[in-house]
């Protein structure tokens, strides 16, 4: 389904959608957050990217496993919590914000389906908006199989032609969404979607980053665990967690339980966001690290995203929004890093 | 302005003469005008310095990393290590040298001078461009930047894009030094607390509506004390797991560290981990204002170490980093400290 | 009617004057309110601010710390650090918006039995009307 | 119901034995499950035990699939979770979920000469295949066992292996001579060394500290055993067990489900990661 939305029309078909929790772009002063709104007026799609994707929503870093209580009879007890199936809308998705989504898909399904990932994940609608412009100096989703106006993981896609906005519906959960407020939609025009398709062909051009031969690095960096190039790139890391928390495909966590109450026992499990970068993240409890440094643990992250993912799931775990990029306290480039793995394989 | 060639040709001769091991300064980027920290060993690097006020870092975090570095190895290098530093910078050395955690042999400082600048607020900058980028900044003498962009050079006045810090700056040359550069000359600041007052003259309720909004968003990335070059600890309250770990630890030891802090980024446990850090920068922070730029959600975390600042300033007349040979603040007392608040 | 919101207090009491001072306010049989959950610490000056944090967080409504009269201290200079360190704190909780009335310190030695019930009376008085402490409390 | 694989079952701990004193104490824990024991598992599996308030911890089970009654758990007190551990008794209840891991290849070895190599806690995993094959002793050739520890007092399971001495190869080492030690002194690579165990159909599996399997396996290289021929664990810090916290990876395997039980000719081929 294709349809046209003045941009006037908007802030009333987020009305329409009151029986939805509604996640949108707001601006904070200099920053861009995804944020649970209440008045459509807030929401800001001029926004750049959001600090943190639509895995804040999906992959809360704080999610209640189970809590576990000692009863009067002096009997412990457990119970499961599970999240309440909410139907959401996010507005503002980055075409490869959908696609990470995607890609964090597969490591919570499998043997194992993650319960607390799909519960809030099949209850909530995507809806995309093309990049006209790249939404950050470091995009780079060319490179890594993804377009400013890829559909990937959408359910509707939105491309802002100036005064109205062409409506894609890609998945029924979308096409409901339209039919909640058919009479603010029109029918496109032959002009409309040729506007689409050359909005989408510049908003190509003006994506500069680009990662070189990405094709070969997963082949490359098989022969790089040992090489003193993860020592000079990690030089400057500062072992914090920016890198791995604002990416869009990282999902690494922590389980622990939470203790109101240590006698009787009174308490909850929660898993927590985690990340390869901290020290502790894979310390046994002898004191023995496996990952004692910041080399290796830069190489892990390079490597899981462009080795082992590739591995297990035929795709990089990378969508190219350059979050790591620009906000590295430090400027490590993970296009430059990519880019000296190429050379090195050359 | 401090001349990019002096600078260059000092550290070429520090690095041929192996005065130093290794030089940490700045080197451009890929990301905008955003620098990187350089490490530069040979002599002909040195062409990869860069001195302009987009150098922000607080290079002297790195030598805690050397500290750490020096310590696992065999046989180290014990000649000392070049550092370029900014007066913020000198101030962090001085309070580093202060609680001995480095030792002034083994660094040699190449001080450079703000003079009247100082560093930019990247944020600022890009507001007032407008989505134009910067490719190169430089400071005139009337209190003005020039900006180059792709429309050409555009003057602006250091105040609209001067990092807030160093328009409160106590000292924009080095107050330590084994080199110096550029001259000692100070911006004029007529207020250094200035940033504080908008927040203090708001009610108790609405300073606490704006800190918890402010802290709720943290996410505990923990980039303000990565960054940091006073939390230099080994182990941090907010670590639930033991780094001090060797073969002689009990079990018990282990299993009986303390949670101060749960993982969960919830209002209770993100305060406790501000609160604490910021006690625990009392008289130590010297307000190089690294731990707010690198903040990703623009936590004004500068506001709570710039307060108690100000406060051991009022109460007990401390200023920090400007002598290593002081007591420290929270290791120290007079007689006369104010007791009006006890019962 | 709503039972009358009965404040906790944690009081961080030194060793040598402090909790002496409260013992013998127990011994002596002086009435003040139950409301304190005391810890006796070796001495005030070791009382990381840590430790008043988590007991706000662990939901103490009021934190009192207790030590020695400057000069009194058995360490000879704990408590002069602690009133630096309290004064710090104190600024702090103040600027963040937490009521400046649930954080106190005083001074009670061995033989002020009598001080110590009146402290902790004017405490819980001052505590009662400001309902519970909510904004540090964890609520896990 | 989704099913939820983080939801421990509730277990009771059934009986609790002392197997090593001293700084570094050694405990096993038989349970039982509250409900319906409807948990079946291969040996060298692992369990994901939790001390509700401390934690998760990631365990291997020492007791054989054979064995319907109890699940036992053989515990070293190391962190903040078996520590509490050791601090229960019979009757507390704890939380089980799992069995994770690939387990040992036991279908593969039918027929063959199995040689058990163990030092330490590492008796542990390697008790439940050990108990298996004893069960079906029809089924394999000849079993031996090879076990060290530091002391004799840090040997597990020392009633048990005075009976199963009665039925197998049993060559016990420890690391310094002591007084009424009859057996060899040593280190468990130089008791393999000493013993010269036939590669012939043969295959060995070696549990125990990692500098100790690092030594085993040059030992049995020695002796001529081929890399596909040694089995070992591997261990690495676990929270989720299933493959998805992402921190226990040796390259693209994760240990928690790939492994933990790795032939040498595999492990040989990840990188040096735990």
């Amino acid at each position: 389904m294709e349809k046209i939305l003045t941009k006037k029309s908007f802030p009333q078909w987020v009305k329409k959608l009151s029986l939805y929790k509604i996640y949108a772009p707001v601006r904070d002063n200099d920053i861009c957050n995804l944020e649970a709104i209440d008045n459509p007026e807030s929401i800001d799609l001029d926004c750049s990217n959001t600090v943190l994707s639509p895995k804040k929503i999906i992959f809360p870093q704080r999610e209640i496993y189970l809590e576990f209580e000692t009863s009067d009879e002096n009997k412990l007890q457990v119970k499961e919590i599970l999240p309440e199936e909410t139907p959401s809308v996010i507005f503002g998705v980055r075409p490869c914000d959908a696609k990470a989504l995607t890609l964090t898909d597969k490591v919570f399904s499998g043997d194992f389906k993650d319960p607390y990932y799909w519960k809030r994940r099949n209850s909530t609608t995507l809806i995309g908006l093309a990049c006209n412009i790249p939404p950050s100096p470091n995009c780079f989703c060319l490179s890594v199989g993804g377009s400013p106006h890829s559909k990937e993981g959408l359910d509707i896609l939105m491309t802002d032609l100036g005064d109205k906005y062409f409506v894609e519906s890609l998945s029924e959960k979308g096409s409901t969404l339209i039919n909640l407020a058919k009479p603010l939609f029109q029918q496109p025009k032959a002009a409309d979607k040729k506007a689409v398709e050359k909005t989408q062909a510049e908003a190509e051009k003006k994506i500069v980053r680009q990662i070189k031969d990405i094709k070969k690095i997963p082949s490359i960096l098989e022969n790089m665990f040992d090489s003193p190039l993860w020592d000079k790139e990690s030089l400057s890391c500062l072992r914090c967690g920016i890198c791995t928390y604002l990416c869009p495909t990282c999902h690494c966590f922590d389980i622990n339980d939470e203790v109101s109450s240590s006698s009787p026992v009174k308490g909850k499990r929660v898993r927590t966001w985690d990340n390869c970068q901290f020290p502790d993240f894979t310390m046994h409890s002898s004191g023995h690290n496996p990952r004692p440094d910041r080399s290796s643990r830069l190489r892990q992250r390079i490597l899981h995203k462009f080795q082992y993912f590739v591995e297990l799931y035929k795709d990089y775990q990378c969508t190219g929004c350059g979050r790591c990029i620009s906000k590295c306290p430090v400027g490590i480039d993970i296009i430059e890093v990519l880019d000296k793995v190429s050379d090195y394989g050359s | 302005m401090v001349n990019l060639e002096d600078l260059k040709n000092e550290a070429h001769k520090l690095l041929k003469e192996g005065t130093v091991k290794y030089i940490i300064g700045y080197e451009r980027g890929t990301n905008g005008l955003l620098p990187i920290p350089a490490f530069i060993k040979n002599p002909e690097d040195v062409e990869r310095l860069i001195w302009d006020p987009t150098c922000v870092f607080n290079l002297t975090r790195f030598l805690v990393d050397e500290k750490r570095r020096k310590a696992s190895e065999k046989e180290p290098d014990e000649r000392p290590v070049g550092v370029i530093v900014k007066g913020c910078d000198s101030r962090a050395l001085v309070v580093l040298l202060q609680e001995k955690f480095i030792n002034r042999d083994d660094v040699y400082i190449l001080g450079v001078s703000c003079e009247e600048a100082g560093v930019l607020d990247e944020k600022k900058l890009a507001k007032t461009l407008k989505g134009k980028k910067a490719k190169n900044i430089e400071f005139t003498k009337n209190d003005n930047f020039v900006v180059m962009t792709e429309d050409g050079k555009t003057e602006i006045s250091a105040k609209e894009i001067l990092a807030e810090r160093c328009l409160e700056c106590k000292a924009n040359f080095p107050v330590i030094y084994d080199i110096l550069l550029g001259e000692k000359v100070k911006r004029k600041s007529d207020k250094p607390f200035g940033s504080l007052e908008k927040f203090e003259s708001l009610s108790k309720e609405e300073r606490w509506t704006f800190w918890k909004e402010q802290l709720d968003k943290c996410i505990r990335c923990y980039a303000c004390r990565s960054v940091c070059p006073m939390c230099y600890c080994d182990e941090c309250v907010a670590d639930t797991i033991n780094f001090a770990v060797t073969a002689d630890t009990t079990a018990e030891e282990k299993a009986q560290k303390i949670k101060w802090a749960e993982k969960s980024p919830v209002t209770s446990e993100n305060f406790v981990y501000h609160l604490v850090r910021a006690i625990h920068l009392a008289g130590r922070c010297i307000d190089c204002g690294e731990c707010e730029r690198v903040c990703p959600l623009d936590i004004p975390l500068r506001l709570l170490n710039k307060k108690l600042e100000k406060e051991a300033k009022e109460l007990f007349d401390y200023e920090v980093g400007f002598d290593p040979d002081q007591p420290s603040l929270v290791s120290s007392f007079k007689d006369e400290d104010p007791e009006d608040f006890i019962r | 009617m709503a039972e009358e919101f009965e404040p906790k207090i944690v009081a961080f009491l030194c060793k040598w004057c402090s909790s002496a001072g409260s013992d013998l306010a127990g011994v002596s049989r002086m009435e003040y309110p139950p409301n304190v959950v005391p810890i006796t610490v070796m001495c005030s000056g070791s009382v990381s601010p840590l430790y008043i944090f988590s007991a706000f967080k662990r939901g103490a409504d009021g934190v009192l710390v207790s030590g020695c009269h400057p000069g009194d201290c058995h360490y000879i200079k704990g408590n002069f650090y602690a009133r630096r360190r309290i004064a710090l704190v104190k600024k702090l909780l103040d600027y963040i918006g937490l009521e400046p009335q649930r954080f106190q310190m005083s001074w009670v030695s061995a033989a002020e039995g009598k001080k110590y019930t009146q402290i902790i009376k004017d405490f819980v008085q001052e505590l009662k009307p400001l309902g519970p402490q909510t904004k540090l409390r964890s609520n896990s | 119901m989704v099913h939820n694989d983080y939801i421990p079952k509730l277990a009771h701990i059934l009986e609790i034995k002392e197997e090593v004193g001293g700084a570094r104490p050694i405990k096993t824990f038989r349970t039982q499950f509250q409900n319906k024991n409807d948990f079946s598992f291969r040996c060298g599996q692992c369990a994901m035990l939790s001390v509700f308030g401390k934690g998760e911890s990631m365990i291997s089970i020492s007791s054989s699939p054979l064995v319907k009654d109890y699940l036992q758990f053989s515990i070293l007190k190391m962190g903040r979770v078996t520590s509490a551990l050791h601090e229960m008794q019979p009757g507390d209840i704890i939380g089980i979920r799992g069995p994770y891991g690939n387990g040992f290849p036991i279908k593969d070895w039918k027929g063959k000469n199995l040689i058990f190599i163990g030092g330490g806690i590492g008796l542990a995993p390697i008790w439940s295949v050990l108990n298996t094959a004893l069960g079906k002793k029809e089924e394999y050739g000849d079993l031996t066992l090879i076990y060290g520890a530091r002391t004799s007092k840090d040997l597990v399971f020392r009633e048990e292996l005075e009976e199963i001495k009665k039925k197998i190869a049993v060559h016990l080492s420890i690391d310094v001579e002591e007084s009424d030690w009859n057996e060899f002194v040593g280190f468990v690579p130089q008791n393999v060394t000493d013993k010269k165990p036939s590669p012939n159909n043969a295959i060995t599996i070696t549990c125990g500290p990692p500098i100790m399997i690092k030594f085993v396996i040059k030992a049995l290289e020695d002796l001529g055993f081929k890399d596909e021929q040694i089995y070992t664990t591997v261990e690495n810090k676990m929270k989720c067990g299933i493959g998805k916290c992402g921190r226990c990876n040796i390259g693209s395997h994760y240990v928690c489900k790939d492994g933990p039980v790795y032939s040498w000719a595999e492990l040989k081929k990840l990188p040096q990661e735990y």
